[in-house]
């Protein structure tokens, strides 16, 4: 099969699955067995196609992208606008990532929602998130990844407000989708500054005429990537708009595992990559993208440091990692940036698949006891690896990767961002500083790791007595995606081995075609020898340093169960509150939006001002004088003829003037 | 052309006439005083026309033969008017009539 | 074109036929009803005879119109040209619709004197002489004639307190404003030397105005303003429509008013083009006045017919705003605007008087209300009615606005034509109200209107009004040529031959 | 099609078919019984639309001009005449208004209950008078149509509608007429101006067009005369507030078509008569700021308000109000890009807002409440009800892939390049406008069903259905496919942008409506 079918295969698989499913799911909602058939077949052979266009572009020698146009889109005079797919090295990168992770996560799906009234709707939208993560990394131009980039925001506020009755999911949902509507008007403002400046929208032609078109470091490019960039910290959780990922936990964990894990949330740093030349361009955008990475890294880590629920513990995990992605991106080693994208997809996913197995048990407990306790809080938890070795053995692979430990895949990505950040510390010094809030980063990572780990699966079970007996290892179907995840935590860093320990660097040669437009303008010495080693052993110690300390200090006490918690103190109030950053938001823009526009535009200006005054004022007005001129109509003759006289002396006096 | 017409103090008095029927008008509150005072007007018109008519032909006289028809007819009818609502308000103060106002 | 020889004295009769038929028709009249003055059947008599006058006159005027009948040289004392005839077309059609709609009225008030309908008919014979009027004695004539008539017909429901007050305001104030048209004649006169509009004109032509011409030319627009009830000469008018039996309401809203507005254009026209500048400022304050006051006061009336007067009050204030160019164009727009006005507002008193039940002095909004469930036909002709008095699109009172604003414009006055919509927008806070509580609220009961019973003749012409109006609204091609033939015709009967 | 098309003369008859056959339609409908009436409408105006389509193959691809004119006299003496004509524009506005309006018809079945044939004879005079303003190439014409059909409107709303329907009906009529008059005023000047200058007398669109330079130092009032006209309409701020209270007031129907058809007149307005008139007092610096703050103003306002209705049906209106907004934006942007945006936003917004207020019309039927409220958790009971709900809220907002993002993205694309300050606060736009649908359709459809009198509620039948799925269909056709509506727009569209600001799109760009064989003819 030639490429171009493929890559449209690619997509439609998908879609064919989302149709069948949304029809199920109307329609015959109890056909789990046709929707779970349909769910992941889709997505396996979408994955099956994803590999025949890696072959197939890994055998083409001219490794230029291959441009499949399906139909013209928005043609409006010069402005040509094609519903066109792209396929190129980064493009076939993240097609295997996305179709592969979600075949996993699908599987797993079929095991964690088989209880589900909503499955079929659950499959349905589960591949509709698929079509537009596809759409996503393979639109040839700004707006067709637009489709893509809004669409997946769409499935990620339906997925987390998948059990819409209760109101903290809808408003986790709602929340997420205006988060991102934020970023996404970065994203266009970045588009019309694109159109503006090239007259054109495709990704092709602005990375051939970017270097031609626009002043390095000048203001249009640097205007461009900064709004880029806002759509990207909306769509990939960076400060300001993180706060909606944690919030998004509310949906089904797979949900998790795939969306604000693996694949939509590092879209913000897949278009980062996409558009590189753009920031390589801009230093300044750059050193803001590096330096909200590095900030968001230390950021969200610390406030991970204190959270007891389990996902929220990953969700600012990831939040955490995505910062290390922009590290990676800000500093110009995209690819690194894209190989923690990779490896973070796997082992992230692994651990919320993991948590999932983990809620899975303690839900079927409680379910069985008809309790009320909370499943997620890990101070319900404790010692569950004699329940659930499995996972726990596969989420200590992933605990060990993500906290940079070799050889698991999390080290080398990891260690290239940092080391990428030391280097450019060289030209600019700021870097040295987002350097050691990575490593800090690290250290915390590894903590929170090493703490989650421990209250989850070691010390005593506080799960409760009767409770107890009901906790299960979940089915094959569930463990088994985990399992082919933890060989890729495992073998993953194989993808793109740094030479000195003998790689040759697989991953950033595959992507040059892509990234070369960019490194013509911010080429990065790597260290080499010495200073390599003394960074990579410096890496490795933060990490064993940081999951010793984990462990020690969090087996080193008692953990009293949820219920009975004493509430935090100080410091940790402040962190197990988030820094109160959502509320200090809606203290200052959702309630001011809000009171501004009932009180102020609304039963001010709309209806006493425009309507009360002017409108019916005038209305009220005539009447008055209606009813003030008709006084003089009093029914006198008297009255009458003196009026008639005023008339007639002012005629007289007008005409003899 | 008549040597001496008078033209300027006829038309003085016409017009004073005028003015003091007027005058009537706006103060009296005595329907038929008020027509008397009408009246009046019309002939103050009168006068001037016919001091007008010395110089400009028969025209002038011959609407004062008009004049003084239309206002026996317009008599006529006035009073059977005031006669009318004198039955409905037992007065002719045009102070009492008003029920049509607003 | 035919050209009469008016020194003969066939070439005269023929020249004043419609005049002197309805004349002679009326005197005919009175003296059947001077014999047969009792019964129902006697008043029908009347009715229907003088109507076959007005038919008869309406024929003469017909055959003098589309024959094209001018005058050999310059018509002495009455026109004969399109306006005149324009005119004399709308008063007939008034008195017409006015005989037709009173035929059941008096009848249902228990008005049994005959001589109602040869009142109406001397009326009519005023206003065509008063519309035709070449020189100020005809005028005044034709105005006496006219106004006499009226005053009886005002009070004509003697057993009323109401007639009678507005026959009594009518006639005070109708008689005092004569004073004042009359000196002005005077003054005129004794400027020019003539009586003859035309002649007149010819003297003042090329120079200032003096003091005596001035004065003549302030004091007959007070006289006028009084007669097309222009604010602040207006103030007998809501009183006066609002007690005078509904018919005669109709008949002097339409037939004395355009009578009225013909008479004040011919003489602005013939006698003062050149002292425009002097009287265009005049014309155009009484026009805002009356457009402001009438429809600000409309807004504030609770009975329909009282809200018609101000309404009309209002109207007079659009069309003093057509008088104003002083051109051919206005003149035709106030022609074409006289026939859209009279058609409609006959059509809605004719409606009104109607509705209105026996004793029941006013009719309110209340006394209307849901009226279009059980009498969608009435409800759907006082709906047109309101609409075209409103101006709106479709009905011959837009042609009619239409008319106006371009007549204007044309002259490069934009302040007038911007007042005459924005007071035109006020209005539709009256004009609606009225359609809303027919349409869209609920009756009292179910049984409400089952009473109100239109006597045929009156369902007859006012459904010919009503679908006159919607037919002109939609084709006025005919209407806006005669229209505009009549207002060129004006001018040139102004050209000044030697004089008598 | 188009062989098919000539061997009927389809061009020779179709407009004047069009707007004949609803006032014929008129007749059968008020003389039938009341029960047949609502059928007689459907049948009229199905076939009204049926005719209308084949307008999509008769006009000549690339060619921007007035075609299938018209050219009767009417008023010789005025130079007023019979004349009507399409262009790409109004091709589209008129298969808008025609495709609406069986669905409204539809949507009146059950809603309707009382005098039904005085209901359909209105809507189907509303569609002649809606279609003329679409088609009338002489400006008498235009503004008796224009006129003309507020009366259907007023009863519409005044009888058939809410509570406090009185007050909303005859304010829209006040509001708009008040406007449309002072618009006469400047049609009269600016006829009387050209008669001037030409010494003929003529209402004809095109006569008027080619000569309104003849305005000279009038042009600034008579723009201002449409303008506000049209402003109105539309509504822009701060005109806009009879807009809310009419469509709360007004039955489904009448919402319908108000939002969908009528708003666009307004915008319409501007497109073909104010700027193309005064195009030097339209892009003077002064009026375009003006316009495009109001423009502005209106996105964010509309938005922001609509945000904290409880009503459903007054957040919906409300959204209008930001919607025209970006119209208004893209007519000022006054690039081929955002002109043709705003376009598309006309249409996009006939359908998705003309669906929303379908479907809270369709509940309304079954629960007699609008307020949001009143609401929540519908999504179990009535499951179609709330997925088709959700694609119609997700187009409005925007989302890309449905109709609502084609226009919105190439009016804020194409007005960037002028306005990058304004477009950019414009942009904003799409943030609150996620807002205050999502968090309203969060309290319809999502969150606890807990009202007990909401557990029962049927979901679509299949008259209902049969009104959405087509709205539906359309809203992904257009977000996908707009292509050939965009290219059977462009002609004109650039015909008015190379008018209105000569030599503004170079002739190289041409290229885009020369390379569309197949589609067309």
């Amino acid at each position: 099969m030639h490429l171009t079918h493929m890559v449209w295969l690619a997509v439609a698989l998908p879609v064919a699955g989302f149709l069948v499913n949304g029809a199920l799911a109307l329609w015959r909602p109890q056909a789990k067995t046709a929707v779970s058939v349909v769910g992941a077949g889709v997505l396996l052979a979408a994955f099956v196609v994803a590999l025949g266009v890696f072959a197939g572009l890994s055998n083409d020698p001219s490794q230029a992208p291959v441009i499949v146009r399906l139909w013209s889109w928005l043609p409006v005079g010069r402005l040509k606008v094609d519903f066109a797919f792209q396929v190129d090295q980064l493009a076939a990168v993240m097609l295997l990532i996305v179709t592969g992770v979600s075949s996993l996560i699908h599987l797993f799906s079929i095991g964690y929602m088989r209880e589900d009234p909503g499955y079929a709707r659950y499959f349905s939208y589960l591949n509709l998130f698929v079509v537009f993560m596809l759409v996503l990394v393979l639109g040839s131009n700004f707006p067709v990844l637009f489709i893509g980039w809004e669409g997946v925001g769409l499935c990620s506020y339906l997925l987390i407000g998948f059990w819409f009755s209760d109101k903290v999911n809808a408003d986790a949902g709602k929340k997420a989708f205006i988060m991102n509507r934020i970023g996404d008007f970065g994203f266009l403002v970045a588009t019309f500054f694109i159109w503006r400046a090239f007259g054109n929208l495709d990704f092709a032609y602005v990375s051939e005429h970017a270097a031609t078109t626009l002043a390095p470091g000048g203001a249009v490019v640097t205007a461009i990537t900064l709004f880029l960039f806002l759509g990207c910290t909306g769509k990939s959780a960076q400060i300001p708009l993180y706060t909606w990922l944690p919030d998004a936990m509310a949906g089904p964990t797979p949900v998790s595992a795939l969306i604000h894990a693996a694949t939509m949330v590092t879209a913000g740093v897949y278009l980062v990559a996409r558009t590189n030349v753009l920031f390589a361009m801009a230093p300044v955008s750059s050193a803001v993208v590096a330096g909200i990475g590095a900030v968001t890294a230390l950021f969200a880590a610390t406030i991970g440091l204190r959270q007891y629920d389990i996902k929220k513990v990953l969700a600012y995990s990831t939040v955490s990692q995505l910062g290390y992605m922009f590290l990676g991106a800000g500093t110009g080693a995209y690819a690194s940036g894209i190989f923690h994208l990779a490896t973070h997809a796997f082992f992230k996913a692994l651990l919320f698949l993991g948590s999932g197995n983990v809620i899975h048990a303690m839900h079927q407990a409680y379910h069985a006891t008809h309790s009320h306790e909370d499943a997620q809080d890990m101070r319900n938890m404790g010692g569950l690896r004699q329940y659930t070795p499995v996972t726990f053995w596969l989420m200590l692979i992933a605990t060990l990767a993500i906290a940079g430990i070799p050889p698991f895949a999390g080290f080398f990505s990891k260690d290239e961002i940092l080391a990428a950040a030391f280097a450019r510390g060289a030209d600019a010094p700021v870097y040295y500083v987002f350097y050691g809030m990575g490593v800090l980063a690290a250290l915390l990572t590894a903590f929170y790791m090493a703490r989650l780990m421990a209250m989850t699966f070691f010390g005593e079970n506080r799960t409760g007595e009767r409770e107890r007996a009901h906790l299960h290892e979940a089915p094959w179907i569930m463990t088994g995606p985990l399992v082919v995840l933890g060989v890729l935590s495992v073998i993953g860093g194989a993808i793109n081995l740094p030479p000195f320990i003998g790689g040759h660097a697989a991953l950033e040669h595959w992507l040059e075609p892509v990234l070369e437009p960019g490194l013509r303008f911010s080429h990065l010495a790597m260290p080499t020898g010495s200073a390599e080693y003394v960074l990579v052993g410096a890496a490795v110690a933060i990490g064993v340093i940081g999951l010793w300390l984990g462990f020690r200090v969090t087996l080193g006490r008692s953990i009293p169960v949820a219920r009975a918690a004493p509430p935090d103190r100080g410091f940790a109030r402040v962190l197990s509150r988030k820094y109160y950053v959502d509320e200090l938001y809606d203290a200052l823009v959702v309630r001011p939006l809000v009171w501004l526009s009932r009180v102020v535009l609304w039963r001010g200006v709309d209806q006493r001002v425009v309507d009360g005054a002017a409108v019916n004022g005038a209305a009220v007005v005539s009447r008055l004088a209606g009813g003030g001129l008709r006084l003089l109509q009093t029914g006198q003759v008297g009255v009458y003829v003196v009026l008639f006289l005023v008339g007639a002396v002012w005629i007289l006096r007008a005409v003899m003037r | 052309m008549p040597e001496n017409t008078f033209l300027g103090p006829s038309l003085a008095l016409s017009a004073i006439l005028f003015s003091l029927g007027v005058a009537g008008v706006l103060l009296r509150r005595n329907a038929i005083v008020l027509f008397m005072c009408v009246e009046l007007m019309l002939n103050a018109v009168n006068l001037a026309f016919i001091a007008l008519a010395q110089f400009h032909g028969a025209g002038g006289q011959i609407m004062v033969l008009f004049v003084m028809t239309v206002a026996a007819a317009e008599a006529a009818v006035g009073l059977a008017i005031i006669l009318a609502i004198f039955r409905h308000t037992q007065s002719v103060d045009l102070q009492n009539i008003n029920l049509l106002r607003g | 074109m035919t050209r009469l020889d008016l020194s003969t004295p066939l070439g005269l009769t023929l020249a004043l036929l419609p005049e002197i038929v309805l004349s002679a028709w009326a005197l005919v009249v009175l003296l059947v009803v001077s014999w047969r003055h009792r019964s129902a059947e006697d008043s029908r008599l009347a009715g229907w005879l003088s109507f076959a006058g007005v038919a008869v006159s309406a024929a003469a005027l017909a055959a003098l119109w589309v024959n094209g009948v001018t005058s050999d040289g310059l018509a002495q004392m009455v026109a004969l040209d399109p306006f005149r005839y324009g005119v004399a077309a709308v008063a007939l059609l008034s008195a017409g619709a006015t005989i037709l709609l009173s035929l059941g009225y008096l009848e249902r008030e228990r008005l049994l004197a005959p001589e109602y309908y040869p009142l109406v008919l001397l009326a009519t014979a005023g206003m065509m002489f008063l519309g035709g009027a070449e020189d100020l004695i005809v005028l005044f004539l034709g105005l006496e004639l006219m106004s006499v008539s009226v005053y009886v017909l005002a009070g004509f429901n003697r057993a009323n307190a109401f007639s009678a007050e507005a026959a009594l305001k009518y006639f005070l104030i109708g008689a005092f404003a004569s004073g004042f048209l009359l000196y002005g004649i005077a003054l005129v006169y004794g400027a020019t030397g003539t009586t003859n509009l035309s002649l007149g004109g010819a003297q003042l032509a090329g120079k200032p105005l003096g003091l005596m011409a001035s004065l003549g030319l302030g004091l007959l627009l007070i006289g006028f303003g009084f007669k097309v009830a222009a604010v602040p000469f207006h103030m007998w008018a809501p009183d006066v429509y609002d007690g005078s039996p509904t018919p005669v309401t109709g008949f002097m809203a339409t037939g004395v008013k355009a009578a009225a507005f013909a008479a004040l254009v011919r003489v602005l026209m013939e006698t003062f083009p050149a002292a425009a500048s002097t009287w265009q400022p005049i014309v155009a304050g009484l026009a805002i006045a009356s457009m402001v006051l009438g429809n600000l006061v409309a807004l504030t009336q609770r009975s329909i017919k009282r809200l018609l007067a101000y309404s009309s009050i209002a109207h007079a204030g659009y069309l003093l705003a057509a008088v104003w160019p002083g051109t051919p164009v206005g003149a035709g727009a106030v022609l074409l605007y006289l026939v859209a006005y009279s058609l409609t507002t006959l059509a809605a008193f004719g409606l009104l008087a109607w509705l209105g039940r026996n004793g029941e002095r006013d009719v309110t909004l209340n006394d209307i209300a849901g009226l279009a469930a059980t009498r969608p036909g009435i409800a759907f002709g006082l709906t047109v009615c309101m609409l075209s008095l409103l101006g709106f699109p479709g009905t011959f009172g837009f042609i009619g606005k239409w008319y106006i604003i371009s007549a204007l414009v044309a002259e490069g006055q934009y302040a007038l034509p911007v007042i005459v919509v924005l007071t035109s927008v006020v209005s539709a806070g009256y004009y609606l109200p009225i359609v809303m509580a027919m349409y869209m609220r609920p009756a009292p009961s179910a049984d409400r209107y089952s009473a109100v019973r239109l006597a045929p003749t009156a369902a007859g012409a006012i459904a010919v009004a009503v679908a006159a109006v919607l037919l002109f609204g939609v084709w006025p091609a005919g209407v806006l040529d005669l229209a505009g033939q009549s207002g060129r015709t004006l001018t040139q009967t102004g050209v000044p031959i030697a004089g008598p | 099609m188009t062989s098919f098309l000539d061997s009927i003369g389809y061009g020779r008859w179709i407009l004047h078919v069009l707007l004949l056959l609803p006032v014929v339609g008129v007749v059968p409908v008020l003389l039938g019984r009341e029960a047949w009436a609502k059928w007689t409408a459907l049948v009229v105006t199905l076939a009204e639309f049926v005719l209308s389509v084949g307008l999509w193959w008769s006009l000549i691809p690339g060619l921007g001009d007035m075609q299938l004119v018209t050219n009767a006299v009417w008023i010789r003496e005025w130079g007023i005449a019979y004349r009507v004509g399409i262009d790409g524009i109004s091709m589209v506005m008129v298969l808008l208004t025609t495709s609406l309006m069986p669905l409204s018809v539809l949507a009146s079945w059950r809603y309707i209950t009382s005098r039904e044939r005085g209901f359909y004879a209105l809507m189907l005079t509303l569609l002649t008078g809606l279609l003329g303003v679409f088609i009338a190439l002489d400006m008498f014409l235009f503004y008796v149509f224009f006129e003309v059909m507020l009366i259907p409107m007023y009863f519409i709303i005044g009888v058939w509608g809410g509570t406090n329907r009185l007050y909303a009906a005859i304010k829209f009529f006040i509001y708009t007429m008040a406007g449309s008059l002072l618009m006469l005023v400047a049609i009269v000047a600016l006829v009387w101006r050209v008669r001037a200058v030409t010494g003929q007398m003529s209402f004809s669109y095109s006569y008027l067009l080619e000569h309104a330079s003849a305005a000279g130092a009038a042009a600034p009032w008579l723009f201002a005369a449409f303008a506000l006209a049209f402003a109105i309409k539309v509504p822009i701020f701060p005109f806009h507030t009879w807009l809310p209270d009419a469509h709360v007031e007004a039955p489904t129907a009448g919402s319908v078509l108000l939002a969908s058809v009528m708003l666009k007149i307004g915008t319409y307005g501007f497109l073909r008569f104010a700027v193309p008139f005064f195009p030097q007092v339209a892009l003077s610096p002064a009026v375009s700021r003006l316009m495009v703050a109001l423009a502005v103003i209106g996105i964010i306002y509309g938005a922001l308000v609509a945000l904290v209705q409880p009503d459903f049906k007054k957040l919906v209106a409300y959204s209008s109000v930001s919607h025209l907004g970006f119209v208004m934006l893209g007519i000022w942007g006054m690039t081929l890009q955002s002109v043709q945006g705003a376009l598309m936003v006309m249409i996009s917004h006939g359908f998705s807002t003309g669906a929303l207020f379908l479907l809270i019309g369709m509940l309304y039927e079954r629960r007699h409440t609008r307020l949001i409220a009143d609401y929540g958790g519908l999504a179990r009971v009535v499951p179609v009800f709330s997925l088709i709900l959700t694609l119609v809220a997700l187009s409005s907002i925007g989302l890309p892939g449905l109709n609502g993002f084609v226009g919105e993205f190439l009016v804020l694309l194409g007005s960037f390049a002028a306005y990058p300050w304004a477009t950019g606060i414009a942009t904003t736009g799409v943030i609150f406008a996620a807002a205050y649908l999502l968090w309203a359709i969060q309290r319809l459809i999502y969150n606890r069903l807990d009202d007990r009198e909401n557990e029962h509620l049927r979901d679509l039948s299949f008259r209902e259905l049969a009104v959405l799925v087509p709205l539906v269909v359309g809203i992904v056709w257009l977000g996908l496919y707009p292509r050939p509506v965009l290219t059977r727009m462009e002609p004109a569209s650039r015909k008015f942008v190379e008018a209105v600001m000569p030599g503004s799109t170079p002739a190289a760009t041409l290229g885009a409506t020369a390379a569309i064989p197949g589609s067309g003819r």
